[in-house]
C-alpha cells in the first residue's frame, strides 16, 4: 500500500518538466534520474561542478576526474559543461536551477528543512544541501512519513538544526504527496489505500 | 621568473610555518593535490588551519596530515568520509567550521578577488547564520559572509605551462580554481607540464599570474566510490 | 526545450516592454550582440535602462539605440566614444550612473549568482561612494555595491551548441559571460552553431543553463582603433 | 633638460622588475612598453580581459576580437590567457597585479590621483581606473608636472573629482621622480639641470 523507495522516485520523477535543470540529492532522490519520462529532456547539475551528468560508467569508461556530488564516477553526455565549485553555486545560488531534489531527516509545517546533522551523533557537514534550498527555484523533499521508531517526521516545528527555513515546496513521503501552503502541508495525493485517518496518526503537522 | 620546482619537497621550501592557514584544493579524492599533501605530512609543520571542502579518507589526501595530527582546525562543508577525523574531533583534539560548500567556495573567490564580504541568503535561520551580520536586500534577508584568505594554496591541475598556466580535467576542477587564487603563495602540482605556447588561450582556467611554484606530480587518482553499471 | 530561433526578431519576441533594463555584452565594439541591438533598434520599445560598459559609437552598437532615443539610462564605466551621447546627456535627455569597471562587472557578477551585495574597496573616497554603507575589513574600508538582475542580457559568443552551451574567442569575451548570468532571460548570438557534442566540456565558457535562446548573427566586427605596426 | 614622453616611459620602465605582472594605463603608460630592459621579463595585462599582451598586429595578422583596453588592436604571445571581465578585476581587485603604470590629471601631495572626469567638461567615465589604483600593488603615475597654462598638477590636495585616496605609490614628470611619504612627495631623481628651485615654482604640494 505505501510506497517503496523506487515508487517514491517514480512519483518524483513526474515532477521534471521538459527542459528543466535539476540538482538531485543522495540517497533515494538518485534513484529518480530512473524514471524520466519519456519525451521529458531534463539536464541534471552535480554540484561538484558539471552540468548534464550521464549515467555510472563501465569497468571500462571508468575516470577518476569525473565524479558527482556523492564521489561516485559517473559519465558525460554531450551536452556537458565543467566549471569550478563558485560557479557551480553561483548557478545554485542565483536560481538558475528550476528544481532540486533532496532526501530530509525532518520537514516542518511551514516548509523548515532539517537534513544534515543530529547532535552529538551525525557531524558529517552539510555539503551543498544549505546552498541548494536556499537557492533552487522549487525544492522537493523524499522521505519517509515515520523514522524508524515509528515517529512522525512531518513536525509543527523541526527538532535537528535546520538546513533552511521556509524552504520546502513539496514533500513526497511513503505515504502521499505533500504541498507547504498557508496553514499547513496540503495533501496532494496518497498511496492507495492511505486515508487521511491514517496519515493522521503518524503526522504531527497540520494536514489541510 | 622561472617557477617550475623539481618536486613537491623543493616547491614548498620556506613557504611552511606552524599555526599558518592552507587553502587545498579538491572534491572528496578528485582533484587533490597529492604530492604536496604527502610532502607536507614529512616536513612536521603543525598547528595547521586547513580550509578544504573535504578532509580525505583515513590514509590519502589531507587523511595523512590528519594521522600525524599537523591539523588544527579545518574549514569545510562535509568531513563524511574520515573516521579519524571524528574521533579527533570528538575527543576535542581537532576543530572544525563547516561552511556551506557554496559559501566556502565563493569564500575563497571573494578572498582572491579583493571581496572582503558578500550576503547571500545560504544559511539564514540556521546555525550558520548565528553571531553574523543580517541584512535585508529585496525584502529578503540575507547574512555577510567574509573572504577568505590563505598563507598558502595548493592545487592539482592537468597540465600547466611553464609560466603557470593551468588547465584542469573534467570535475577535478571542483574547488581548484579558486583556491589558487586565494593564497598569498600558490604552489601547484600538475600531471603534464606542456611546451609554451602549447595550451589554447580561451581554454586556460587559471592564468599565470595565481601560480607562484610548479610541480610535476605523480598521482595515484584514487576513486573513493567506485560505481560502474553492469 | 529547443533554444534555437531562425532570426534575431523572432528570438526577441515577447521579451521587451517600456522600462525595462537590460544588460548587454561587449567591450567597445568588441564582441557585441550587434544583431539583437540593430533588431531591437525597429521594435520601437523605449525608456530603456541599458547596463554595459560602454555606449557603443554614434552609428553601431549602442549608438544604435541612442540614435533613436530609446534609451533613458545607461549603466557604464566609459562613454567617451560617442558624441551622440555626450550631446544627449548634456541636453538632460539621457541618465547615466557611472559604475567602475570592474565593479560593473562584479555587480553583474553577483546578480547572476545570487550575491546581494558585496564590499570592495574601489571608489572609496570618491563620488561612487557617496551614499553607500562603508565598512572597515581588516583596518581598511569598503563600500557595498549591489548585484545587478537584468530583465533581458543580450550577449555574443563565437560557438554554440544545440543546448546553449558558448564559448568565446579572445578579448571578445569580456563582459559576455557576466551579462548571461545577470539577466532573467537570456538571447545569445553567435558566429556559429556547431554540432551536439562539438564543443570541449572543459572548455565551455557559458553553460547552457544560462541561454534561453539563440541565433546565429552575421557579423561586421567593425574595429574601433586599428592600430598596426609597420 | 626636462624629460619628453620617451625619456618618461623609458625611466618608468626602470620601475618595472623581472617577473612582474602590470597593467599600463592609455597615453604615456603604453610608451613604457618600448622601454623594458633587457633580462626583465615582464607580463603585460589588458583589463578588458587578458594576460600577456603583445605588440601590436601587422596589416594581415589584425584581429577585431583582440583588443586592449584602449580599443586598439593587439597581439597575442605564447604566454597568453583570456578571461572575462570579472575575473579579470578579481586579478586587480585581488592584489594579483604587481604595478599599475598611469596617466594623471592631478595628484595631491597625499597620494590621492584625479585622472577620471572634469566636471562640465570631460565625463567620459572612469573606466577600469578607480579598480586599479585601489587594487594593485604598486601605482606609478606618469604626468606632465604643469598644466597647459603653466599651473601645478602636484598639488596639496586635489581640485577635481578622485579617482583614488592615498593610493599613488611614486610620481613620474618630466622634471623628475618623486614618492609619496609621510609629510609630503619625496624628491627621488631630478632630470639634468632641474634644481630644486626650479621645482619649488611650479609645484603646489610639499617636497621633502
Amino acid at each position: 500500500m505505501t510506497w517503496d523507495r523506487n515508487q517514491m522516485a517514480e512519483r518524483a520523477a513526474k515532477e521534471l518538466k521538459d527542459g528543466m535543470y535539476v540538482n538531485l540529492g543522495i540517497g533515494i532522490p538518485t534513484l529518480v534520474s530512473n524514471y524520466i519520462p519519456d519525451g521529458v529532456d531534463v539536464t541534471l547539475q552535480s554540484e561538484n561542478g558539471m552540468l548534464g551528468m550521464g549515467p555510472f560508467p563501465t569497468d571500462e569508461t571508468i575516470d577518476a576526474d569525473l565524479i558527482n556530488a556523492g564521489k561516485q564516477t559517473i559519465t558525460e553526455l554531450d551536452r556537458t559543461a565543467y566549471f569550478d565549485s563558485a560557479d557551480s553555486f553561483a548557478m545554485i545560488r542565483g536560481g538558475k536551477i528550476n528544481m532540486a531534489i533532496l532526501g530530509a531527516m525532518e520537514v516542518s509545517e511551514t516548509g523548515d528543512l532539517a537534513n544534515w546533522m543530529i547532535p552529538n551523533k551525525l557531524i558529517k557537514g552539510m555539503g551543498g544541501a544549505m546552498d541548494l534550498v536556499a537557492g533552487v527555484g522549487r525544492v522537493v523533499v523524499i522521505m519517509d512519513h515515520v523514522n524508524k521508531k515509528g515517529e512522525a517526521k512531518l513536525l509543527k516545528s523541526c527538532t535537528l538544526p535546520l538546513t533552511g527555513k521556509n524552504v520546502v515546496d513539496r514533500i513526497i513521503t511513503n505515504y502521499g504527496v505533500f504541498d507547504v501552503v498557508k496553514d499547513g502541508l496540503k495533501v496532494i495525493e496518497l498511496a492507495d489505500n492511505v486515508s487521511r485517518d491514517d496519515l493522521a496518526a503518524i503526522t504531527q503537522a497540520n494536514l489541510v | 621568473m622561472k617557477k617550475i620546482y623539481s618536486n613537491a619537497d623543493d616547491a614548498l621550501a620556506e613557504t611552511l610555518f606552524d599555526g599558518m592557514t592552507i587553502a587545498v584544493g579538491g572534491f572528496g579524492l578528485c582533484g587533490i593535490p597529492e604530492n604536496l599533501i604527502t610532502a607536507i605530512s614529512r616536513t612536521g609543520v603543525k598547528n595547521l588551519i586547513v580550509a578544504s571542502n573535504n578532509a580525505g579518507v583515513d590514509d590519502f589526501g589531507l587523511g595523512e596530515l590528519l594521522a600525524t595530527k599537523q591539523i588544527a582546525k579545518m574549514i569545510s562543508s562535509y568531513v563524511g568520509e574520515n573516521a579519524e577525523f571524528m574521533r579527533q574531533y570528538l575527543s576535542g583534539e581537532l576543530e572544525i567550521e563547516f561552511n556551506p560548500q557554496g559559501t566556502l567556495a565563493e569564500r575563497m573567490r571573494a578572498g582572491g578577488a579583493g571581496i572582503a564580504g558578500f550576503y547571500t541568503k545560504t544559511g539564514v535561520g540556521t546555525v550558520i547564520a548565528e553571531g553574523k551580520e543580517h541584512k535585508d536586500f529585496n525584502g529578503q534577508t540575507h547574512i555577510l559572509e567574509t573572504g577568505l584568505v590563505a598563507d598558502l594554496a595548493l592545487v592539482k591541475a592537468w597540465k600547466a605551462d611553464g609560466f603557470g598556466n593551468l588547465i584542469y580535467r573534467k570535475t577535478a576542477r571542483n574547488f581548484n580554481p579558486l583556491v589558487a587564487t586565494c593564497g598569498k603563495i600558490c604552489i601547484a602540482e600538475v600531471e603534464e607540464i606542456v611546451a609554451d605556447g602549447a595550451l589554447i588561450p580561451d581554454a586556460i582556467h587559471t592564468p599565470s599570474i595565481y601560480v607562484h611554484r610548479l610541480i610535476k606530480g605523480k598521482h595515484e587518482k584514487r576513486i573513493e566510490q567506485r560505481t560502474v553499471i553492469n
